[in-house]
């Protein structure tokens, strides 16, 4: 992982990209270069800017300043009929979840597939077995509203990896989890990134990133700060 | 494909059923509102037309005129636009008519011994053609054919006649364009309420890679699922009004005069295919706008 | 504390500027539905009373009756209920209005040289007396008194007439009972609409200890206002559609005949004062159903 | 910490209570007694029933059967215009935050005082005294969907603690901070605890409860498996 290096296989690289919402800086000068099948880390304090960095990858806001390319593709002369097609090359688990209160939990995992316009019997049969996969396969007809925390933030890891995305971006993907869930989610996106996906985390848990390893990018105030690698390291301090 | 949105959409109608049944009812009320307004104006439109038939002129004749004068004015005056047919009325035909309209002055006629009355002709225009300007410029063209002796058409009466029905009409194009659009936007303005209370399951179905028709064409369809259910509970319940008012009412007041009718075949289907558009309207404008934001 | 409440609704308005919006101009459309209609049928009700002002019941008098059996008779007519005047018309004046209004069979009177017409009583009714069961009352009840030979009184014209007014305010009636609560309905629907997109902030007050009275006076308030504003805006549109239409208009068609009138001060703060109470229920229904859900 | 314990200064008790949400059974035969100005915790995994059983605190939910005394104040029997007073003895710090998105900071934290009818003047210094202790004193006039996580979740905090509350429930009050923030929450529960208060966390996260110290309540799936006391342990593993 290095800032603006020119490898040929990165999927993500940033030119010195600014964010402003109104007066408020939250991204200042930018230069990153993710790629292809990283597992990468965003971390830093609260209000940092990890989630509006993320949001800036899948086109969720548009630069203030500089330049995104993802995959090949500069956000700045995307066409709006392009961006569909753009955000389901990522699969994303938000941190408010954003799941859709009205549909029941198969409805919003199917969602993806359905958008993406694959086949009623290919959906049924990926829905169910990544709903398995994160422990909730007898929840398929709750309504988010009636889950728990946890439980909904599962199903947000469910829909982000349900359609093979290239890319997985993960804003705090375990905030609401205890240590086994966390573990069992943080099993799915290794195995994810196994498969080829590049992985994006944010996360302010630097248990986290010491449970896995991979690049750490730190924020502060809007600014890359630092872009490490950490070593896994098993840390057994057990309750 | 379709069938696959159709699903959707009929999904989407159950999981939001609070909210559809919100829009359901306006557009139920909208249409009942707009509806007995169209019903009251067709029957105004028949009681007046059933008054215009008592309009017509009266052409006196001059007591020279010859058989074949008679012919040959009677195809002038039918061959004038707005005139629909007329009747010879002979001078004895007139004063028994004049004697059974003023029997309280009937002495008048006592020592009457010769008949002072001119022939005449009786001549009913057309529904359409009642406007004043109208008829007085066909009366004046009558007045001008040879062997006319004068026309009458109880002009006082008249202009007041077709000066009521000229603003009734004003006033219900008036009230009309003014109640569609009023519905319009009312129809629209709950939908684009309906619509603003799901902005975040619309956006989060862009944030997962929907194009804009996946999102656009069930609402497309609710909207006209919407129009076409609102329309037909609205007719329903004009309907069962129009049934229970008519047939309470018909005995107490002169029940042989006019025949209340209800809307036609035609305005029915209209009305039912107008809200479907609208509330496909409403959709679609709503979207639009929640979509570029 | 009222201060603080209005000041918070006066706040919930300018954070919920969009929701408001629609609210207000949902509540002036239908505010400009229903009092269109209303001056509908005032100007359509002032143009039936001005007909009415022609309907008149002719008491032919007996050639025996003296001067006092005269002013008695007068006496005993006008002290029947529903009578508003009388004119007495002696035979020489019915003779010539006779012969005014038939100046095409004027060659009738040529030779008359004695008036064979009966003295009479020209007698008009009250503007509430106008149903045909009234006036045949009262006819059959001049016709009773002494010295009266006969009365007269234009039957099927006014058998026709009293149908059509009849029709006209019983389906006014409807309408308007219709109309009034669709529009109700409508706007209730509306911001349960706008309260549904906002439970979740009335839920959040309820769960940080907010009484219902707390969360409920500045919805009251907004109700109120919205009321207020959509009452005023949709009077607005409507005088203004009121004097565009007037003055383009009465140069068309005869202008001296009735005077259109917009709504009078008492209905246009009637009209805003209901618009108020219905902002103020629909607030009202939809807090009781979320606050008890 | 006993169950069941019939200490006079107990504010919270519960006796054999059940919560069923229609055929699932999120919380079976619950016995407790919390004492007033107790620090304790609520643990156990994801869907256990730690948010469910603090909602039955602050009435947020009818029991399915059994009793709750809150400061001697039998739920079952109290009368719908007393809920509001009821609500008042706690601060809620809500797992999904429950702020009002079109208020301000300020006004959302406001609320709380006002619906209490305290005076304007006392509203805004206690206010922004407290929205200095979570260092938001700068975001006064930002809205909550203009924060990120980590912000709305301080501003939830500052929330709870405004209207001085006798009962603290704290759901994940640290899920989405930083160590740092995290910490900063932490004191301010402490300081609210040691003027008084009664602390109720909720949380899957170990190392918090051993930050601290306190009572533990474990849960799973809807039952109280054990009630231990843990010490405060100095965990100074940095990354
Ligand atoms: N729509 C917005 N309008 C204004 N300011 C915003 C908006 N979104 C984010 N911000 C601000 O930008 C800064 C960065 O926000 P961001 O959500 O990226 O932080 P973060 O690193 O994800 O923090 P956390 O760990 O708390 O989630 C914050 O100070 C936030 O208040
Ligand atoms: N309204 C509801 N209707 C149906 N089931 C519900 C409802 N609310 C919660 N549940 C279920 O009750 C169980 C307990 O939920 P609760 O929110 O208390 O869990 P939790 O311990 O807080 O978990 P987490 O750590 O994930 O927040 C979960 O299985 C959840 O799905
Ligand atoms: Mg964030
Ligand atoms: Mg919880």
């Amino acid at each position: 992982m290095i800032p603006a290096g020119g490898e040929k296989s990165s999927i993500i690289r940033m030119f010195h990209v600014h964010l402003n919402y109104g007066p408020k800086k939250a991204l200042i000068d930018i230069t990153l270069d993710i790629a292809k099948n990283q597992f990468v880390f965003i971390s830093g304090p609260s209000g940092a800017g990890k989630t509006t960095l993320l949001k800036l990858f899948y086109y969720g806001e548009p630069v203030s300043e500089g330049q995104v390319l993802i995959d090949g593709i500069n956000l700045n002369r995307i066409p709006r009929k392009r961006i569909p097609y753009l955000r389901r090359k990522f699969g994303i688990i938000f941190q408010d979840y954003k799941l859709i209160p009205s549909k029941t939990v198969y409805e919003n995992v199917a969602l993806v597939l359905e958008a993406a316009g694959k086949k009623p019997r290919l959906i049924q049969k990926k829905v169910k077995s990544v709903l398995r996969l994160v422990d909730m396969e007898d929840r398929l007809k709750s309504f988010p509203p009636s889950l728990s925390g946890g439980e909904q933030q599962r199903i947000a890891v469910a829909r982000a990896i349900v359609g093979d995305p290239k890319i997985i971006l993960a804003d705090e993907p375990t905030g609401s989890l205890d240590d086994d869930s966390a573990d069992t989610v943080l099993e799915l996106l290794r195995g994810v990134h196994i498969r080829g996906a590049t992985v994006i985390i944010a996360t302010h848990d630097k248990t986290l990133i010491r449970k896995t390893g991979g690049h750490v990018l730190y924020l502060k105030q809007g600014r890359l700060e630092t872009s490490t690698f950490i070593e896994k390291k098993y840390d057994n301090t057990i309750f | 494909m379709i069938t696959l949105y159709f699903k959707r959409a009929i999904d989407d109608i159950f999981k939001n059923r609070f909210l559809n049944l919100v829009t359901v009812i306006t557009i139920s009320l909208s249409i009942l509102i707009a509806s007995s307004f169209i019903l009251f104006f067709v029957n105004a439109g028949a009681v007046i037309n059933s008054w215009k038939k008592g309009l017509r002129i009266m052409a006196y004749l001059e007591p020279t005129i010859s058989k074949t004068g008679l012919e040959e004015l009677k195809h002038a005056i039918l061959s004038i636009d707005g005139v629909q047919r007329l009747q010879y009325i002979p001078k004895q035909e007139a004063l028994r008519r004049l004697k059974a309209q003023m029997k309280h002055q009937a002495s008048l006629f006592e020592n009457l011994t010769d008949n002072p009355l001119p022939d005449s002709f009786e001549i009913r225009m057309t529904a359409i053609a009642d406007s004043w300007q109208k008829i007085e410029s066909v009366a004046a063209r009558i007045e001008s054919l040879p062997w006319v002796d004068e026309v009458e058409y109880g002009q006082r009466w008249f202009a007041r006649f077709a000066y009521i029905t000229t603003l009734f009409r004003l006033a219900s194009y008036a009230m009309g364009i003014l109640f569609f659009m009023a519905i319009v936007f009312i129809v629209a303005n709950t939908i684009r309420l309906v619509i603003y209370s799901r902005r975040e399951e619309v956006e989060i179905m862009r944030l997962v890679g929907a194009t804009d028709n996946f999102i656009k064409i069930p609402f497309y369809i609710e909207g006209l699922i919407q129009g076409a259910l609102g329309a037909i509970l609205g007719l329903g319940v004009l309907f069962s009004s129009f049934v229970f008012i008519t047939s309470n009412m018909d005995q107490g007041v002169l029940p042989d005069l006019f025949h209340l009718q209800f809307l036609s075949t035609a305005i029915v289907t209209g009305i039912i295919i107008s809200s479907m558009l609208v509330g496909w309207l409403g959709c679609y404008i709503s979207l639009k706008q929640f979509l570029n934001a």
